[in-house]
């Protein structure tokens, strides 16, 4: 049976997915843990704590791939991928079908045109006076003194949402501020807020031709209110898995499957085996 | 670790002390008033007019890239906000007015104050204001030439009328401040030797077609552009220009590219970060992509394509180039057709598009360039943002976040071995 | 003798100073502060309550109230209203009189504001996009960074290898400070880069205003971290921070108030007296 | 303009973007100009950002996804002039998403100290208007242009007499409604809109209102992309009485009546080269934009300048440096503030504007 795995670096939180392929591809275990200052540390944490879910040794794990923005900071890593490239493979593998990926994350949001075998054909990410769409929640929850948690519930009691103007993260604060001065709710405010950014991110995904099926990525997918706000702006329904936000890592795992296959047959790989296994 | 190849031939010296006699004539005439001096913007620069009087051309452009490429930009972009400069102004006029304002110089040396400022308005607006404020600063005389833009396809008569006028005019104007009277012969034969250079220029254009390419069209295209704007018109352009060629002639015949093995041909858009120049050519060199064609090495002149200057006419085709072969006063859609022919002539495998802010001529719209060529033509197109002089816009983890990603995807699509990633 | 408050209502908290005037001199009576919440009057009526108590009086015996701050319209019985920036001067310049040159870090953003010798603002700038600009900023990083607001200052005094924050755009500074951390930069150079490229918006800003060696520093959340240190060093001048300097506003507002009151007097006294004849 | 359309069967609408635009000669071919100042917020960007990435000003955007969203159809021409860089791109992405449109640019001269400019101008105008002439397979004679320029520069007088009014008198009518009033005129037929501004005039002058203490400014950098009314009322509140500005400037663009003696086209022509008024978007290095501003303030007896200039417009960014160094020489205060057509929320610049006043006011 042939182990591999995948580590997602994201810019808030750490993902690691280990899959085996015996005769079938099956996802053996995943783990998540918070980023924070030290990236290689929390690497190895959510690996280690990922082979432990599997009850497997880290040795066992044949190839691991890293992809995110700390993948270069994963010491056990055999190679690196780009999170675009891991997010199409596992989206497709996790929800059959998909044609068109869209994915908010902390450092940028991204929409990919995803082929038949889960290939990239063609990808566009925010331009810079739209950066930061996966904090954009997180700031506009904590100018309200909000848990993240709560503000997708929320915004879905909206009844009249507020306007939202701007793309840029900044001002939209002192949006917030002064509707909160204003005595607006902060129901509408978030409902508001989530039909922004919702219909940011649709603008952003019109550079691509937009085919369904449409799998939404990332931990921002466990948002019910940006699935909803989103979903409302498509005018259709989106694919959404369980494991959106380990989709990156799951990606990067299948990779991890076929760098092992072919490095069985080209035997270039031994050497990392060492490398990981001794870790 | 990512390989760093650019083109390092003899020639490469003899560029450098080219330019470097160029800036030596600049702090001479800073010291004794002589040659006469002429600022000028790059784009359809008519510097065949100037050897008419023997003056050197100025280009604050020039400047402002050799500071950023010395990481040097950020202290007189600084100095020029001070001054109520919006962050969102063009970053090339404020590192420029910044130097003037703290007396900084790209290379220690002097720079004279301009005998004329001469506003050859190619394009971009913010030649206008540069110019401007440039003599209000410098209280040196200013002469706008209005070039006006390509409307149409083709320049018509009274265009091209309008600007052999004012071509005159700056005539009269250099002779009043020279006090020397317009060589007319000398710049004919200054129209000579610029046809002849733009022949081989465009020879050396045309060897990028071969694959592998022997030179990068974007990156090292940029090193030749120096010579190409300040000795085109002048007997030395002719002879480096022939070297350049004979050089890179024999590496495309004996198969020798950028890279061991040429992975990747790319056409590119835009103008390059210069303050992160080296760190954006390994991003694409790590890949072994080879640009094959760029539209910023058109700025200065559009040559390629087969016009070249015309001693015959000297004046009618110093006009014809200033408003019609060069690649800032075509009009936006030309550029699309620009780009078109290059990735079907030279076969390249997709386009780079470098979004620059402070440039709007170049980048604004840019979005839908990328849409006609992903969404009509169907070639790979990237898009990535930053800026030609302002250090403060280049996001090195997103650039190469998104160029590795696009190369990811190019490279299934093309089902070449993948290059291994190293950190 | 005149009794007057003045109310600063910030974003976060609102500030009441009552005010009185003894011999040509103006005294404060008391002070209170209170959350803001989204019912600026409620607040506003709530600290004021608490400076009367700490003053002995009660509403009836205010004279003249003047409201400043993002709240200011809010406050329904108020007689005035200014802004904070001009209330800011007058404060500062009443407690620390040759102050020219403000600098306030504020939770949205950074002003440089230049005084005259009456304590009237002479010219000001506002940096509300910019990067370091805001005490806000400050604290998303700390959060990030998994520190307290109070180690802020102490570990970035650690740092041997500072990473400038280069982005002239908040929420580009903050992937900034994201990819410094994928890239393994430790958290007190990280930290340092932030005050030091803090510190050099504020001498920017200063630079458009009135540059002197004498710089009064107001505002919230950006002093507890360690930034006053940090413009000291970087800019060279000599940092003065008002003591109890949250009610700086609230202050100048007061002494405001207290400048339309007594104008308001005489004028009155010029008419009873014209009427006597 | 849809009413007009109606009651005029194959009548054609030219819409065109600010500032200038030669307006004679669309109303010399029966057509209806009109003045589009981008979409305001009634319309968010879906489409157009995608076009115009980061860094490029709204109404640019705004006015593309007009395009982009069938919101331009009851237009059949689009005629841009020069006025900067992204304009001039936004021009062609016209014509390349909008394949039906009628879509031109105007080339304005730059050079006014060449003799060749007129030339090259009456020549450009001249092809403007055979372009009309075929779009509406019509003969445009130079009497019909003549007709033209006499009915706008009347428009135009009054215009010049209500901004007259206006600073004299700024209790008897505020910007605000002088502003609605006149940017009406960018849609309506020009004699129908002369009209409104006769019955204006008369009514604004039989006014009586007591004067407030306020501070009188002139406002500068809104020449194209146009701000939102409450931000123009915002600055009434504050305090201000704006006695001059250079909102849709190009309704009221010569400074004197266009000679209508002579090859009008000639004459247009040389009105715009010697007698246009001055702006960001109008280059004559013979008579300086900063003097221009600096009499302007002296004419209208203004105690300070307000410069609000629309996000990312770079010919305002530029100007506002030399027009701050003249100003300063001339010891005129100034406050500079930015703002987006489809911005609503002011509490910031209200701050800015009122600490402005204030530290006006008080000493």
């Amino acid at each position: 049976m042939r182990i591999a795995a995948g580590v997602d670096v994201g810019s808030t939180q750490t993902k690691a997915v280990v899959v085996s392929d015996n005769g079938g591809v099956k996802v053996l275990a995943r783990a998540l843990v918070d980023t924070g200052a030290n990236v290689q540390r929390a690497a190895e944490r959510a690996f280690d704590m990922c082979c432990h879910e599997a009850g497997i040794h880290s040795g066992d794990v044949g190839f691991v791939v890293g992809t995110g923005y700390g993948r270069y900071k994963i010491a056990f890593g055999n190679t690196q991928m780009t999170e675009i490239t891991c997010h199409a493979k596992g989206a497709s593998f996790l929800c059959p079908g998909t044609r068109t990926v869209i994915d908010m994350g902390g450092q940028d949001s991204k929409a990919i045109s995803v082929g038949a075998n889960g290939e990239v054909l063609d990808f566009v990410m925010n331009d810079k006076c739209a950066a930061g769409t996966g904090r954009f929640l997180a700031n506009s929850a904590e100018v309200m003194s909000i848990s993240l948690d709560e503000v997708g519930p929320l915004s879905l009691k909206a009844k009249h949402p507020v306007k939202i103007a701007t793309v840029c993260t900044v001002f939209v604060e002192s949006d917030i501020l002064s509707y909160l001065a204003q005595g607006k709710t902060a129901e509408d405010i978030l409902g508001g807020v989530h039909i922004a950014i919702a219909k940011r991110t649709l603008s952003l995904a019109r550079r691509l031709n937009i085919e369904p099926e449409i799998a939404m990525t990332g931990g921002v997918a466990r948002n019910v209110g940006m699935v909803w706000a989103l979903e409302e702006v498509l005018g259709r329904k989106m694919l959404v898995s369980p494991d959106a936000q380990f989709i990156g890592a799951v990606g990067a795992a299948l990779f991890a499957l076929e760098k092992l296959d072919q490095s069985f047959e080209s035997g270039i790989w031994r050497g990392d085996h060492a490398v990981s296994g001794g870790h | 670790m990512t390989e760093k190849k650019e083109y390092r031939g003899s020639i490469h010296q003899w560029q450098k002390d080219l330019m470097l006699a160029w800036y030596e004539q600049l702090d001479q005439a800073a010291d004794t008033g002589s040659p006469a001096t002429v600022s000028m913007m790059i784009s359809g620069n008519c510097v065949e007019l100037l050897e008419g009087f023997g003056a050197v051309p100025l280009y604050p452009e020039v400047n402002a890239l050799q500071l950023a490429i010395r990481h040097q930009s950020l202290d007189p972009i600084l100095a020029a906000e001070d001054l109520g400069y919006a962050t969102d102004n063009c970053a090339y006029v404020k590192a420029d007015v910044g130097c003037i304002v703290k007396g900084i110089t790209p290379t220690g040396g002097k720079l004279p104050t301009p005998t004329l400022i001469l506003c050859n308005f190619v394009g971009c607006n913010t030649y206008l204001k540069w110019f401007e404020h440039l003599a209000k600063l410098q209280q040196a005389p200013l002469y706008v030439i209005d070039v006006p833009f390509m409307r149409a396809n083709e320049p018509s008569r009274s265009d091209l009328e309008y600007v052999i006028k004012q071509l005159q005019e700056t005539v009269k104007k250099l002779e009043q401040l020279t006090g020397s009277k317009f060589d007319y012969d000398r710049f004919r034969q200054a129209v000579a030797c610029s046809s002849r250079t733009e022949e081989l220029w465009s020879r050396i254009k045309h060897l990028a077609r071969r694959s592998p390419s022997p030179f990068d069209a974007y990156f090292d295209a940029i090193t030749l552009m120096g010579p190409l704007y300040v000795y085109r018109a002048r007997p030395e352009g002719v002879e480096f220009f022939e070297a350049a060629l004979a050089e890179l002639q024999a590496k495309a015949d004996a198969h020798k590219g950028v890279y061991e093995q040429e992975h990747f041909r790319l056409v590119m858009e835009g103008p390059p970060p210069y303050p992160y120049f080296r760190t954006f050519r390994d991003m694409f060199a790590k890949w072994q992509a080879c640009a094959v064609a760029s539209t910023y090495s058109t700025v200065g002149g559009l040559w390629e394509f087969g016009f070249r200057h015309d001693p015959d006419n000297p004046f009618e085709s110093v006009a014809m180039h200033m408003i019609a072969q060069n690649v800032t006063n075509r009009n936006f859609l030309q550029r699309y057709e620009q780009i078109r022919r290059y990735i079907e002539e030279w076969n390249a495998d997709g386009l780079i598009i470098h979004f620059v802010k402070s440039c709007r001529l170049f980048s604004a719209g840019q979005g839908d360039m990328r849409d006609y060529f992903t969404k009509q033509l169907g070639v790979p197109t990237l898009y990535i943002e930053s800026d030609l002089e302002d250090p403060r816009y280049f996001a090195e983890a997103q650039t190469k976040n998104r160029i590795d990603a696009f190369f990811e995807a190019l490279e299934h699509s093309k089902t070449a071995t993948p290059v291994r990633e190293e950190t | 003798m005149p009794f007057l408050a003045g109310i600063d209502c910030g974003t976060s908290f609102t500030k009441a100073l009552v005010l009185s005037e003894d011999q040509g001199q103006p005294c404060i009576l008391g002070k209170g502060r209170t959350r803001s919440g989204v019912k600026v009057d409620e607040a506003a009526g709530a600290a004021l309550e608490q400076a009367l108590g700490e003053a002995g009086l009660d509403r009836r015996q205010l004279e003249y109230v003047a409201a400043t701050g993002f709240g200011r319209y809010g406050v329904c019985f108020r007689d005035i209203q200014v802004t904070e920036i001009t209330t800011a001067a007058r404060g500062a310049h009443f407690v620390i009189p040759d102050t020219r040159a403000i600098l306030d870090i504020g939770g949205q953003c950074t002003r440089a504001i230049g005084v005259t010798d009456t304590g009237r603002v002479k010219i000001f700038k506002s940096n509300d996009k910019c990067a370091a600009g805001s005490g806000m900023f400050i604290q998303r990083a700390a959060k990030y960074l998994e520190v307290s607001l109070e180690e802020v200052g102490e570990l970035s005094l650690k740092a041997t290898h500072p990473q400038p924050i280069s982005s002239v755009c908040a929420v580009l500074a903050e992937s900034e400070i994201i990819n410094h951390v994928s890239a393994g930069i430790t958290v007190q150079d990280i930290l340092r880069g932030i005050h030091e490229s803090l510190a050099d918006r504020a001498g920017a800003l200063l630079k458009r205003v009135e540059m002197t060696d004498q710089l009064t520093l107001i505002g919230g959340v950006a002093r507890q971290a360690g930034i006053a240190k940090a413009l000291a060093d970087r800019l060279k001048v000599t940092v003065n921070i008002p003591q109890d300097c949250d009610f700086i506003c609230a202050l100048g507002a007061a002494l405001l108030g207290l400048k339309r009151l007594t104008g308001r007097r005489s004028a009155a006294d010029t008419l009873a007296s014209e009427y006597a004849n | 303009m849809r009413e007009w359309k109606q009651s005029r069967p194959g009548a054609k609408v030219i819409a065109y973007f600010p500032v200038y635009a030669p307006v004679e000669l669309i109303h010399a071919a029966g057509m209806l100009p009109v003045s589009l100042y981008g979409a305001g917020d009634r319309l968010d960007i879906q489409h157009a950002d995608a076009r115009f990435g980061s860094f490029i000003c709204s109404i640019v955007k705004t006015t593309l996804e007009m395009g982009l969203t069938g919101h331009l159809e009851p237009f059949d021409g689009f005629l841009f002039s020069t006025i900067c860089d992204s304009a001039r791109n936004l021009c062609f992405v016209m014509r390349r998403n909008l394949p039906a449109m009628y879509v031109d640019f105007l080339r304005l001269p730059h050079n006014p100290s060449s003799p060749a400019a007129a030339l090259f101008l009456a020549e450009e105008y001249r092809r403007i208007l055979f372009e009309l002439e075929r779009l509406g397979a019509c003969k445009v004679h130079d009497d019909a242009v003549r007709h033209s320029i006499t009915v706008y520069n009347h428009h135009r007088a009054l215009i010049r007499k209500l901004y007259e009014v206006r600073t004299r008198y700024p209790e008897k009518v505020s910007t605000g409604e002088l502003y609605q009033l006149i940017r009406a005129g960018s849609s309506l037929p020009v004699e129908e809109h002369t009209a409104q501004l006769e019955t204006a005039l008369a009514q604004f002058c039989s006014r009586s209102v007591k004067k407030r203490d306020s501070i009188r400014i002139v406002v500068e950098g809104s020449f194209c992309e146009q701000p939102p009314l409450t931000l123009i009322q915002l600055i009434e509140d504050a305090g201000c009485y704006i006695v001059d500005d250079d909102f849709v400037i190009g309704q009221s663009w010569f400074e004197g009546d266009v000679p209508t003696e002579g090859d009008p086209l000639l004459s247009l022509a040389t009105s715009y080269l010697d007698r246009s008024v001055y702006s960001s978007v109008r280059h004559d290095f013979r008579k300086p934009r900063w003097d221009g501003l600096v009499q302007k303030v002296r004419r209208s007896k203004a105690d300070a300048v307000l410069f609000l200039i629309a996000k990312f417009c770079e010919p305002a960014y530029f100007d506002y440096v030399p027009y701050k160094q003249e100003l300063e020489r001339a010891g005129i205060p100034h406050l500079q503030l930015e703002f987006e057509e489809k911005s609503f929320t002011f509490d910031r610049l209200r701050t800015e504007i009122e600490t402005f006043v204030e530290s006006l006011i008080f000493d």
